[in-house]
């Protein structure tokens, strides 16, 4: 980027000292821990890693089938299949040491001692940037507890923020009615900012067996292009009702659809299931919004914000 | 939902070897028509050629466009190092594969591969049996040609619902010792399943390979467990399916169920498909599990 | 159907005398009250046609531009435009008269002694078959108070269960934590039934202009294609909950689109934003519908009902 | 948000006359490039052609597929009956009007048309000025070949930004009693903008139309106020786009804001531009509210 004649401030500023080299992250559990992009070459140029949601034990998952495919969408009922935390911190932080992408751990977890037992152990370890707390999962009983009640919520929040002194952002689910209320408990209860949003309860129905295509009850987290004009809706709702910044997130897979969220709100944002289906494509999301911020003569992505 | 059993680290911190996938923009050269909905899709992809091992597969991303959304996973079928084409056996049957079979010469499409885990081939020669079921039968041209150029003696059992399911025999490559036909309404060759008659066969092999619907893979493995025990068995590999997010290990969507190594028939750990497989140890595998799970082939 | 040698019940009871001849129906907002479909030729052979929102005086609506396109999804902000209850009762309902078809009109209000007088304005009038309460109208302000609040909800079905005998559903939004308690309150206040879902609240940006291409908070409803996973989830999960009919709507274009929703427990379902792009398309779904019914034997649309 | 104004119910039970309208699967019969971005697709809709008058138009289903979802609604830009041949004069912008560029002969693709209200045609013989700004060209083939039937004196402004945006003249019907060529920065023709020059020509003629972007319409209806009073002022038609949902008056979305009949400033009421439109006498529109709207004409 030096050579280029903006004087465009591309860092991203997500407070506590955690600076994003640009704004275009790779969500959780659509980029593993990395390591699969390491080989594939395709981290450089990140603005920043986002974990697979990570618990205190190791979790082998759902069952499958796990995945089903909807219209310009996914359906996933994963599970948080992880290794853990003790693997996390102990093995996989020493690798992400000496990557040039901040890398932030997603925490999840069941009930408050679990979750604050991973900030812990992550907190302190070289190649942990930060944090961000998983309390949207749809996939898990009781995943959504945390996350659909503002009271619950801040607990969590406040009772992670006394564990740790590393950056803390909260990841919110939009199956609520009001995710701002969720926004401003979290942020009142002390986190650095929240990314919106996780994914939306769907379903898929195999009309031959009469039954859902995923086992149980069939539910499971809908991602993708189908869902980002609900996820802008988020966004813009949130950057109304908080003072922290947003990671925005929610079916991007392209430039614009970045550009799109920064102008809603965020102040960063993940790419998330476009990963799967164009491995790489976040560096080109990044060099298309830079394309955009030099024809613009943008001095900070903040400028492109909506200001009704 | 949870599967019970706690995995060990080692299962989940398992790492695919994706040094060798490549992205490239691959070129139709053309679409075979083979009959009712069956296909042969022949693309330029040179670099991927030059590095595709039997029973390995790519993702084809079938549309630039959101809608099918996910790439789609196919075996390589054929492979020439002269001409950098590889190509896909397939049938046109939903979103996906029914573009597929509608590319025109000069289309363009992104692939990434190769990926997954192939067959593995012989170290020293012997007799390989290869099964086909249907489908199934699309990995096979690469992998018997390989066998071939080694020196293998093969046995191709070619089995189908019906004639018109076969995949083609002018289009399997020169020298296989014997070729068996089945179908099932005997439209072609013998009447009867694919795995009627497999135990005589498997027991003078040294390797076995199939691939093709759960159900007959399974009824397979149990023919194959009369081969033993006393003597020394074949080498029993199968390529199996499972819904696949991405194909390079990440999405974690593709799990499948994996008998515990004691043979325990206790409930056994969770793979990923496109990680150890999509071939793999036909004892590896919870078939009982596995039944369970939707299936393109049937 | 008369030479079709299938024994299908193919009418379907929604309680209170309201028998629609088939389920499929053409949802609120996308057929206006059906002139332009009589012209067009395409309202023989539907289930029901579910007028558009109601309310008690003639309203202009939203100022435009009113509607963007999403993938596979598309955004409204219409404002309930509609001529009033007295041109609805007064002139349109005589000429429902004549049709083959049950008409639904689909009610709309601010308050309860709105919501009120348009039903008991409707009740008794020949032509109208039903009723259908948007409590779900996510283009107008406090359009979805009484839909996100089950106590609110329950309230305005008892004030209008108590002024009318009309055959009586309530359409719920899917906005909602919880979209079953909404769904248990208005069964216990005497609903005959529940449409899910209404739209989804989303939102479009415009980058050159950085700002929403939708007016005022940029807002709108989002319905299509896309939607369709959320809403199946929704009406399996109120098939759970609830014992009174369900109308499952929500991105439905094609016979194999309305039978997930009829294995997710439908009851009926309505095609709404297809009816756009593709007009006269409930047709060619019921049709598919019975060539499945057909083949597999059905004696009743539940025999498709998933059962867990 | 809600328009202050009170409709009276009338202006809200206005039907649209759609007793016309059929859905015909049409055939592609070639796509004319014509430079740049530019298109004219002609297609075989022989149903829709005998009853597509100027100033109509048809809405296409780009793609059967979800993406994009809705129809593309597109003026008849020529219209032949020997063949049953009607065109579309298009710039390839977006995802609708790319995939129609791209269509091959052959092709398929389903219209419903004709709709809405097109232009009125001279009871009795006189001057027409028709007046294009870019793309706003598209109806006017047709519309002044029907005019030239009827031995109007039709006078054509050809406006555009450069001249690769203007409507090629050898597409343009014969006879026209004169041609005025206009790009604004002057690379054909006179350079000005399409305005220019305009209260002159205005003067002598008996009918105004016009289409292009809603700036120029705008300018174009305050140039047209000048030709008055005290002379019979032209008929002024204007072609106006809004976002459509269904282009049959049934989504409300293509709302467009009028003014109120006595003039009166105040904010009038909303119409319906695939009811009331897409084809309008000028004084009906509010332009200030109008040219805040979204325009693909630019
Ligand atoms: C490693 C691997 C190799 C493969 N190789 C081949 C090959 O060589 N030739 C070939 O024809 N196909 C192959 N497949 C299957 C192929 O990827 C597609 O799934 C198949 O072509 C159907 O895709 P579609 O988009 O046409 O159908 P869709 O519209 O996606 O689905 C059609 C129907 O098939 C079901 N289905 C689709 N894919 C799967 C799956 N993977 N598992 C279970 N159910 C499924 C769907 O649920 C649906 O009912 C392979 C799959 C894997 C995982
Ligand atoms: C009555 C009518 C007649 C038309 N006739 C023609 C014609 O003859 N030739 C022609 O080229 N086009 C015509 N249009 C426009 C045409 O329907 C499409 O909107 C245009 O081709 C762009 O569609 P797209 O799918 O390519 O672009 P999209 O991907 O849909 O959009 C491209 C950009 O244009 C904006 N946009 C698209 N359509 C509109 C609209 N109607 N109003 C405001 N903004 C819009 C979008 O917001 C986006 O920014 C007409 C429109 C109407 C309403
Ligand atoms: C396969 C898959 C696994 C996911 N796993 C997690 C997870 O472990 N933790 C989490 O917070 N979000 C998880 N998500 C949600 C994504 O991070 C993201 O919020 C969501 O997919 C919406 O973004 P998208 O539309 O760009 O994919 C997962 C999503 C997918 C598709
Ligand atoms: C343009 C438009 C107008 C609508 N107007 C109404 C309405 O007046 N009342 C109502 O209850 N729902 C209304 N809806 C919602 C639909 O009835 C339906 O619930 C929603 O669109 C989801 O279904 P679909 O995805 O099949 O369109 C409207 C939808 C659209 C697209
Ligand atoms: S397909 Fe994504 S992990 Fe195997
Ligand atoms: S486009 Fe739907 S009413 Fe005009």
């Amino acid at each position: 980027m030096a050579d280029r004649d903006v004087t465009l401030e591309c860092q991203v500023d997500l407070g506590r000292g955690l600076v994003l080299p640009n704004p275009i992250g790779v969500a959780s559990g659509t980029f593993g821990y990395g390591f699969e992009a390491e080989r594939m070459g395709t981290i450089s140029g990140l603005g920043a890693i986002y974990t697979k949601g990570t618990t205190l034990l190791p979790r082998s998952g759902n069952h499958p089938p796990r995945i089903a495919e909807t219209t310009a969408g996914m359906l996933n009922s994963i599970g948080l299949q992880n290794p853990g935390v003790a693997v996390v911190a102990g093995e996989y932080a020493k690798r992400w040491a000496s990557w040039p992408v901040p890398v932030i751990v997603n925490v999840a977890g069941s009930d408050i001692p679990d979750y604050v037992a991973v900030c812990q152990r992550l907190t302190g370890i070289e190649g942990v940037a930060g944090l961000e707390l998983n309390i949207s999962c749809p996939n898990i009983s009781h995943g959504l507890d945390f996350g659909t009640d503002p009271a619950q919520a801040g607990r969590l929040v406040e009772a992670v923020r006394g564990a740790t002194d590393l950056p803390l952002l909260v990841k919110l689910t939009p199956n609520v009615t009001d995710i701002t209320s969720v926004g401003r408990a979290v942020e009142a209860a002390g986190a650095d900012g929240v990314t919106a949003v996780n994914t939306y309860v769907g379903m898929k129905i195999a009309v031959p067996q009469r039954a859902p295509v995923l086992p149980g009850l069939g539910t499971a987290g809908l991602s993708g292009p189908a869902i980002k004009p609900l996820a802008l809706a988020a966004v813009a709702a949130l950057r109304r009702a908080l003072g922290i910044p947003i990671v925005g997130i929610g079916g991007i897979g392209s430039a614009e659809d970045a550009l799109e969220f920064l102008v809603a709100g965020a102040d960063a944002v993940q790419v998330g299931t476009a990963n799967f289906y164009r491995p790489g494509i976040a560096a080109e999301v990044l060099e298309g919004c830079l394309q955009f911020a030099q024809a613009n003569a943008l001095s900070s992505w903040r400028d492109l914000r909506w200001r009704p | 939902m949870t599967a019970s059993s706690q995995p060990s680290a080692a299962d989940l911190v398992g790492e695919s070897d994706l040094t060798l996938a490549v992205e490239e923009v691959a070129t139709c050269l053309g679409v075979d028509s083979l009959g009712e909905n069956l296909f042969e899709v022949l693309v330029l992809a040179p670099r991927i050629q030059s590095l595709a091992e039997p029973g390995q597969f790519a993702q084809l991303l079938v549309d630039e466009g959101p809608v099918p959304l996910l790439r789609r996973p196919f075996s390589f079928s054929r492979s020439d190092p002269r001409s950098g084409m590889v190509s896909f056996y397939l049938a046109a049957v939903g979103q996906g594969s029914r573009r597929l079979s509608r590319l025109r010469p000069g289309d363009q499409l992104r692939m990434l591969g190769p990926l997954g885990r192939g067959f593995s081939l012989p170290e020293t020669r012997g007799t390989s049996v290869v099964v086909a079921g249907g489908l199934g039968a699309a990995p096979f041209p690469l992998l018997m040609t390989r066998l071939l150029q080694g020196d293998e003696r093969v046995v191709f059992v070619n089995g189908a619902r019906r004639a018109l399911e076969l995949y083609p025999e002018e289009r399997l490559p020169r020298g296989l010792s014997s070729l068996v036909v089945r179908t099932e309404d005997g439209s072609r060759g013998q009447a009867g399943r694919v795995t009627d008659g497999l135990l005589d066969l498997m027991k003078g092999a040294d390797r076995v390979y199939a691939c093709g619907p759960n159900a007959m893979l399974s009824a397979l493995v149990e023919i194959w467990e009369e081969t033993g025990p006393g003597v020394e068995r074949p080498r029993l590999e199968v390529s199996i399916e499972a819904p696949m997010g991405c194909g390079f290990g990440t999405c974690l969507g593709c799990a499948i169920p994996l008998r515990l190594p004691s043979g325990d028939p206790a409930e056994g750990p969770l793979g990923l498909c496109c990680r150890q497989g999509p071939v793999l140890d036909g004892r590896e595998l919870d078939w009982p599990r596995l039944l369970l799970q939707p299936s393109h082939l049937g």
